[in-house]
């Protein structure tokens, strides 16, 4: 993307190293405009989820460290606040692997999420009931214990808690990864509107590329801690390399899952 | 390391004691007059004989593995290594006692220690002189029987006896039954395990148990809290009784006046009277009455650190008597300990006079048949009310002989001829 | 790149798992038993072998004990005090029965007896988990303590309950008792640890060591997967146990010489978890180099002052000493929460990589 | 597609399961049936019991109704590990590798069940306790191979990135040699290229071991194109149960679960 | 038979037949039983906060007490004194968020653990390095004299402390119960990556309750050092306050309470009437096997949150 004024989040060349030895991140770009979906993309262990952790300031807490690079937020360096720090300034991560608090209610769980807010009770109700609208299946869960509802459950709890911080930017972690199909569109629907009503911005690391891409206004592509692609959603989803790997076509059509233990043409980027 | 200095050289004294952990409140003011008078010693006489006096701590914590790691660390010091070791702990006695053999080093456990090892037929380098925990509880009955009138006096009384859950405090327990035994007492022993803050339970049995006298085998912090714990259940000071470890000016202050009346045993006299504490003040301590104070001079433990070293420095004295004015060797004053005679004249012109009982070691004897006193806490000081109690050593004596023989047939010792 | 496998192929699964597989581990191996057997009993003053290195040895079997429980299945257990005194009680009373019975068989049988203990207090295991089942153990811990000390038949009736390790030879030459030297303690000490180390690591690289971390790492899983808590988790605490108890039986026979049950207080136990905790929860080698750093770091904290030629007071000495102690202990977590073996092994890693950094 | 494929007879019969926690009913009244050599996927929304379902087949939930046949057996409440013995083997949903392992001791304990020296052997490692290591380690290997996981050997696996770690996990069931295997969203969160993979290596498994495989999937995709049959579950009720193709077109899972009609 | 009878029929006749006395044990257990949860009370607090099980709970009551008494020592009157030794504690907390804590976020909890062993040798030394390794007498003015009620002796100072035992122990139930912070205390517990990505302040919350912690045992540390004077083996008390607390659960302030009444009652009743049959002194492995059979019923303590097991 061009270097123009309204990025909302720009990250510049980073690396990042876990355990001082594990190089992850080489040197890894990207920007979030105001009120823009993000798509990152990429395979397992690409660093996708390094990158969204090196923005929130999760790293440390995994022994990771940003060791080049900046990460500026509405124009000012980010890199050394406390994540609380950031999610008052509006930076919050859903992380991979749901993480919820497993011997709070479901209803506990989503309060959590207001804890940096000042807004008052009835402000933190209204987004409450919010949430609940967006996931009725919670609403049946309510008092249960967070450790004790379903994997999908616990994601749309982990999803719901950032929704109850009210943040401009929400960095995504395999929002989809365990969501039945309908849901999944649901919640990309919600992704949506909330980018539409609230203006909200999303950075999404995602697997479910044609999702993504579908919702998404730009992508990245991350292999082995560089960005080998990025461009236009539609550009992107269009690329011939992107179909037949992230999206599963050839030539034009879905291929069966029967039939790919026939033929296989491995994924190389030469850039 | 040793051997070699024929020349004057320097006497060396480990101590291995604890000024920190659980029983520092008793390591503390022990450490200080035993140091002390070594101090003396040298500022005053230019040490014993003319030879200088070296001294060094080892802090143990009460530990017996770190004091058995001082013991090693200490036993070859100074020219012709350690003199004689204090371990100042029941356990560091037990641990240390089969190897001074072998490193010809004496142990002397003051009034502690393996019981056993008073019969110097078996064990040649162990000293358990001036008496011990058995001679103390035939003491004790003694005392009490005293002021029932007469020990014959002691059929169908009670005796409870709170002791401190280890080797140190179960050593009396066959003396207090024998004795039972023989002069029909009833006997109820309760155990109050390390260090000794909850003491409720034991105390509850003592109220049901309604006895006539208890007798209190504490360290530390557990002696305060009993004393408290006693207060707490009215029981009548002059009837509950401590052993000479249970018997401090630590113990007793924490309950205020409730504590007054209190009784313990001891072995030298209480308070800071004698010549020898004025030429402490003022050899060691340049005159400053406050420091001395701080160190605790004339306390109970503090007189019992002196009287340690005085046996110490006088064995080493003896030994000089025999083998010249050089430093002496663990070995020569060993033989130092064993023909130790401490006459009234000799303790008076010491310094000392009145403040210890005369006392003569043997060959065969190792305890030497130490006789007890008996302190009263009287709200500011301890006053002795009853002073030498005989320890019953026809007895006594044969009890130590039987388990120095148990102990010498399992480690296939042959006991010495004396 | 000094330290790296490549040239190094395994042409067959069999040295493929081989203890040491790597030829610069083999050598440092090979130097460190030299080391043992050879240089420090012919150079050691007997202050370091009694002192110092004899204790770190005996620590170090009940480290492995422990770490095979706490390590390796994830049980942790504070009655480690307690399953040495039931090794040290133990051998006490079988070497003065059979007074003709040779000190190796001995210790083992103690160590079967202690693994009986063990089991007993393992059971509970299989219903309590994490750091309640860490307090649950102290029952295990204080019950054992209070029946050594009232059970006069444990210590041969002696009045002061302390039990003292009769004189016995070996080879013509006296391993335990006061007349034996502080060299043939060590040597009989160092052999029983270095076999059982042996045997400890040749444990965790079977299928019952794979089946105690399974049950370490997620025991749920591990269950449906058809891993039986019941044989895993005992077998743990068994075999832990047997070497805490040959641990507690050296400790009287080749260390102490004479002990009462207060040597075995909760205090120990502690140390051994600590040992067990910096030097790395599973791990053969952090259950070394915990129990170096365990023993010996007191020790030279005590002696640097004098060392230093500063003449400190002991008791501010000591205070100086807990504190730099405790401040250690939290630096080397901080460092590496996984022990210090883990430490060595990221050196190991830059070695390989040496000398790029990543 | 499954005209050649030689499906044979019942392998696993789940009778009128009933399970609840509490108040909480996570399974009511579902029967179902899985025959040897076949794929069956069950389906449903989030929270309509599948996990469950498969935890009560193996035996780590215990319903308070209903019987489970296997294998010509009977049994209403078992252990875990008898399950195990038994030859089901399954992955999870949330990865339940141990994580302080290599992939290849990961692996290994798959074949614990099968490794019968005493530790007494096992402590001095030589002999018949070495030779059966050995013997397994071969046996290992070759999944090691089947998986093409050769590189990550020696790995810890908490370091894996997601999808391989899914896939020792596979590896680690298939190390049982199991006859019934339960995959829980094996291809959850993985990409289209990671999801073609681990859908050769079930596939790969079905056809040359025989294994039966019992599979939970939210990529309809995945579950159309493998599953010769399909039991769509929705609030712990079954709603539905058939192949694919008549599933996908039954109105109530598409109301219940799919949203659209899919393709 | 006469073994049987022994144990399990005279020790209850012995109990009726002296009924005052018995009502006189009951009564001291649970009294010394509340003196336990004063020292449980602070472990609970960490560990439903922070998930930590702070091992370090009896040296900062060592610490609190000799800070408090050595003040006083130096003729600070006694109001002055406790609340200089409170500022004190939340210096400890502070200090020990930033050292300690910080750097070891999102550790296993046994790393955790270990780190408080190294804080408890810290404080130890610390303590005793400036406050001395003597005995300290406390007298912050409570009233100790024995009254008798009904035939049973009691003493003042018993009641006093459990009325500050029971006092605490509500205030503290009610500030977890309805503060933002109770919430964010036992979600951090749970889990310190998430918590900290929702935003919760570890750093704030840790010093909040380590505070507590510091003040809770600075309180425990007045209690026992009245009873026994200040001194090493205060932090010694701790590992009477663990049976407490696995019987309790690791994370229910009124089970600290209710456990130590139980291991109080349990502990004494045991050793007075079943100790005397097998030797005595059983109180302290006694707590422990009574803390067992209860947990063998319910693994997480009486009162303590579930042990979530699934797959
Ligand atoms: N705590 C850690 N310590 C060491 N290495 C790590 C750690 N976390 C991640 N890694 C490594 O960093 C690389 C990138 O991991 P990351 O989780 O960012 O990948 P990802 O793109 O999110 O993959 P996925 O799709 O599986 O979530 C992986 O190879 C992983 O092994
Ligand atoms: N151990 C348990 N205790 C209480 N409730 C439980 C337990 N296990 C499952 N449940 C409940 O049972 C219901 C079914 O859960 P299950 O995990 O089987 O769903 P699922 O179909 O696997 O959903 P998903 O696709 O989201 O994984 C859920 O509502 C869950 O809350
Ligand atoms: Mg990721
Ligand atoms: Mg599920």
């Amino acid at each position: 993307m061009s270097e123009d004024g309204n990025m909302l989040l720009s990250v510049k060349n980073i690396e990042v190293v876990y355990n001082h030895v594990i190089l992850v991140l080489k040197g890894v770009s990207l920007e979030v405009p105001e009120g823009g979906i993000v798509a990152l993309l990429g395979a397992n262990g690409a660093g996708k989820s390094t990158t969204l952790k090196s923005i929130s300031n999760l790293l440390r807490a995994e022994r990771g460290d940003v060791t080049k690079g900046t990460i500026e937020y509405m124009g000012e360096q980010v890199d050394s606040l406390t994540p609380n720090a950031l999610v008052s300034k509006g930076v919050i991560q859903v992380m991979e692997g749901r993480h919820c608090f497993e011997h709070l209610t479901v209803e506990e769980n989503l309060l959590t999420g207001s804890y940096t807010r000042k807004d008052g009770r009835a402000a933190v109700q209204r987004d409450l009931d919010m949430v609940y609208s967006y996931f009725p299946r919670l609403v049946d869960r309510q008092t249960s214990l967070a450790g004790y509802v379903s994997g999908g459950e616990q994601q749309m709890v982990a999803i719901g808690r950032a929704l109850m911080a009210k943040p401009k930017l929400i960095l995504l972690d395999e929002p989809s990864m365990g969501l039945a199909p309908q849901l999944v569109e649901e919640i990309f629907e919600i992704v949506h509107r909330l980018n539409k009503d609230e203006g909200v911005s999303f950075l999404l690391a995602e697997q479910n590329t044609s999702v993504a891409l579908r919702y998404a206004s730009y992508g990245y592509i991350l292999e082995n801690g560089r960005i080998v692609m990025d461009g236009d959603a539609d550009k992107l989803a269009s690329n011939e390399d992107v179909k037949e790997f992230y999206l599963g076509m050839a030539a034009g059509e879905r291929k069966s899952f029967r039939d790919v233990k026939h033929y296989r043409r491995r994924k190389r980027w030469l850039a | 390391l040793s051997s070699t200095a024929e020349a004057a050289g320097e006497q060396f004294f480990p101590l291995i004691i604890y000024r920190t952990g659980p029983y520092a409140v008793g390591g503390i003011p022990l450490a200080n007059g035993y140091g002390d008078y070594l101090k003396l010693l040298n500022a005053r006489d230019g040490g014993i004989n003319g030879v200088k006096i070296k001294f060094e701590e080892c802090e143990t914590q009460y530990n017996t593995k770190v004091g058995i790691e001082c013991y090693e660390k200490l036993k070859n010091k100074g020219d012709v290594g350690a003199s004689v070791f204090n371990p100042n702990s029941t356990g560091i006695t037990y641990a240390l006692i089969p190897k001074t053999p072998i490193d010809k080093v004496p142990v002397h456990s003051m009034g502690y220690g393996r019981t056993a090892a008073g019969d110097g037929r078996v064990f040649p380098w162990a000293f358990t002189f001036p008496t011990s925990y058995w001679s103390q509880a035939a003491a004790f009955i003694n005392y009490v029987g005293e002021r029932e009138g007469g020990k014959n006096n002691l059929k169908g009384k009670k005796i409870a006896f709170i002791y401190h859950n280890s080797g140190y405090g179960k050593e009396p327990l066959p003396t207090f039954t024998k004795l039972s035994k023989k002069y029909g007492y009833d006997f109820k022993a309760l155990a109050v395990d390390h260090p000794g803050q909850e003491q409720k339970a034991a105390w509850l049995q003592v109220r049901r148990y309604k006895p006539d006298y208890v007798f209190l085998t504490g360290w530390g912090v557990m002696n305060q809290v009993a004393i408290k714990e006693a207060a707490a259940i009215r029981f009548p000071m002059d009837h509950f009784i401590g052993n000479w470890w249970s018997g401090a000016e630590a113990d007793v202050l924490p309950a205020g006046k409730s504590a007054i009346g209190y009784i313990a045993a001891t072995f030298n006299q209480p308070g800071a009277g004698t010549q020898a504490h004025g030429d402490i003040v003022k050899h060691v301590y340049g005159g400053d009455n406050a420091a001395a104070n701080k160190a605790q001079i004339g306390q109970v433990l503090y007189n019992r650190g002196i009287i340690n070293a005085i046996y110490d420095t006088e064995a080493v004295r003896t030994a000089m008597g025999k083998y010249g004015n050089t430093a002496m060797s663990g070995e020569q004053v060993r033989w130092g300990l064993e023909n130790l005679n401490l006459t009234e004249a000799r303790i008076a012109e010491l310094g000392v006079k009145g403040f210890m009982g005369p006392i003569s070691i043997s060959c065969a004897n190792h305890e030497g048949g130490g006789k007890v006193m008996f302190q009263q806490w009287s709200g500011t000081e301890w006053k002795i009310v009853k002073g030498w109690t005989d320890t019953m050593q026809d007895m006594i004596r044969p009890m130590i002989e039987e388990a120095a023989a148990a102990f010498a047939k399992e480690n296939k010792i042959t006991p010495r001829k004396c | 790149m000094l330290y790296r496998e490549s040239g190094q192929y395994k042409t067959n699964y069999a040295d493929d798992q081989a203890i040491f597989p790597l030829k610069q581990d083999r050598w440092l191996m090979a130097i460190a038993l030299v080391v043992a057997f050879v240089v420090i009993p012919l150079t050691s003053s007997e202050y370091m072998l009694q002192a110092v290195i004899i204790p770190f040895l005996i620590f170090a079997l009940a480290a492995i004990g422990l770490n095979l429980l706490a390590g390796y299945c994830g049980q942790i257990s504070l009655g480690t005090g307690g399953f040495m005194a039931v090794g040290a009680y133990a051998a006490y009373k079988l070497a003065t029965s059979f007074p003709d019975l040779n000190m190796i068989v001995v210790f083992l049988l103690s160590g079967v007896v202690a693994a009986f203990v063990g089991i007993m207090f393992g059971i509970p295991s299989l219903r309590i988990k994490g750091f309640y089942l860490a307090v649950a153990t102290l029952a295990a811990q204080f019950f054992l303590q209070w029946l050594f000390n009232k059970v006069a038949w444990f210590y041969n009736y002696n009045p002061s309950g302390t039990i003292t390790a009769p004189p016995r030879e070996m080879f013509g030459f006296m391993i335990t008792g006061p007349a034996a030297t502080a060299e043939a303690r060590y040597m009989i000490t160092l052999v029983v640890v270095v076999v059982l180390a042996l045997v400890a690591k040749n444990l965790t690289r079977g299928h019952i060591g794979r089946s105690w971390m399974a049950i370490r790492d997620m025991d749920i899983a591990a269950e449906i997967i058809g891993i039986r808590p019941l044989h895993a988790k005992l077998s743990a605490f068994a075999i832990s146990s047997f070497y805490c108890g040959v641990a507690g039986a050296l400790f009287v026979f080749t260390w102490l010489g004479s002990v009462e049950t207060e040597a075995f207080a909760i205090t120990v136990s502690f140390q051994v978890l600590f040992m067990v905790i910096i030097g790395g929860l599973g791990s053969i080698l952090g259950s070394f180099i915990g129990a170096a750093f365990i023993t010996a770091v007191p020790i030279l904290l005590t002696n640097a002052p004098q060392f230093f030629g500063f003449n400190m007071p002991i008791d501010l000495q000591k205070h100086f000493e807990v504190m730099i102690f405790g401040v250690l202990i939290i630096f080397f977590v901080i460092v590496e929460p996984h022990g210090l073996a883990r430490l060595w092994q990221i050196a190991k890693e830059k070695l390989r990589l040496w000398p790029f950094p990543y | 597609m499954t005209e050649t494929r030689n499906i044979g007879d019942t392998l696993l019969k789940v009778d009128n399961i009933s399970l609840s926690f509490g108040g909480v009913k996570a399974i009511t009244g579902v029967s179902l049936e899985i025959r040897e050599r076949e794929i069956c996927a069950i389906i449903g929304p989030n929270g309509a019991g599948k996990t469950s379902m498969l935890n009560v087949i193996n035996g780590f939930y215990h319903p308070q109704e209903g019987t489970i046949t296997f294998g010509g057996e009977v049994r209403r409440k078992m252990r875990p590990h008898l399950a195990a013995q038994g030859g089901i083997a399954r992955t999870f949903q949330n990865v339940a590798l141990f994580t302080g392992m290599s992939t290849l001791d990961n692996i290994m304990t798959g074949r614990n069940l099968k490794m019968k020296r005493n530790f007494l052997w096992q402590a001095i490692n030589i002999g018949p306790a070495r030779k059966e290591e050995l013997e397994h380690r071969e046996f290992v290997e070759r999944i090691i191979d089947f998986l093409e996981i050769e590189a990550i050997r020696k790995t810890p696996v908490g370091r894996l990135p997601y999808g391989l770690q899914k896939r020792v996990e596979l590896g680690r069931a298939l190390a049982a040699e199991p006859k019934l295997l339960l995959l829980d969203e094996p291809m959850a969160g993985m990409n289209v290229e990671e999801k073609e993979d681990m859908c050769r290596f079930i596939l790969d498994t079905n056809d040359e071991f025989g294994t039966t495989i019992g599979l939970i999937e939210h990529d309809m995709g995945v579950v159309m194109d493998l599953s010769d049959h399909v039991v769509v579950l929705d609030h712990g009720e079954k709603i539905a149960d058939g192949v694919p193709d008549v599933v996908r077109a039954d109105q109530n899972v598409i109301d219940a679960y799919l949203g659209v009609a899919h393709e | 038979m006469e073994v049987l009878n022994a144990i399990f029929v005279l020790p209850f006749v012995d109990m009726f037949s002296e009924p005052i006395f018995f009502a006189e044990v009951v009564v001291g257990g649970l009294l010394t039983g509340v003196m336990y949860s004063l020292v449980a009370l602070g472990f609970v607090l960490i560990f439903k906060a922070s998930g930590v099980f702070n091992f370090a709970q009896g040296a900062m009551v060592l610490f609190a007490a000799l800070t408090l008494v050595g003040l006083m020592e130096k003729g600070v009157p006694v109001w002055l004194a406790l609340i200089i030794a409170a500022g004190v504690m939340v210096i400890v907390a502070v200090i020990i968020e930033k050292l300690v804590l910080r750097p070891l976020v999102n550790q296993p909890d046994i790393i955790l653990f270990m780190a408080t062993i190294g804080i408890t040798f810290f404080l130890e030394g610390f303590g005793e390095t400036v406050w001395g390794s003597d005995i300290h007498r406390l007298d912050v003015g409570i009233p100790d004299a024995p009254f008798e009620i009904g035939g049973m002796l009691l003493n003042e100072f018993d009641i006093w402390a459990a009325a500050i035992g029971a006092a605490m122990v509500g205030g503290l139930a009610l500030f977890f119960r309805y503060t933002v912070i109770g919430r964010a205390l036992r979600a951090v517990a749970d889990d310190h990556q998430a918590a900290l990505s929702v935003g919760i302040p570890l750093k704030t919350i840790w010093i909040v309750v380590w505070s507590v912690a510091g003040f809770v045992g600075l309180v425990a540390g007045i209690m026992w050092g009245t009873k026994s004077g200040v001194q090493f083996s205060l932090s010694l008390i701790a590992l009477k306050a663990l049976p407490v607390l696995i019987l309790g659960g690791f994370t229910s302030i009124p089970g600290a309470i209710v456990g130590g009444l139980i291991i109080g009652v349990g502990e004494k009743v045991a050793e007075i009437y079943w100790g005397p049959l097998i030797g005595g002194a059983i109180e302290n492995w006694f707590a422990y096997m009574l803390a067992l059979v209860f947990l063998l019923f319910r693994p997480q303590g009486l009162f303590g949150e579930k042990i979530i097991e699934r797959v």
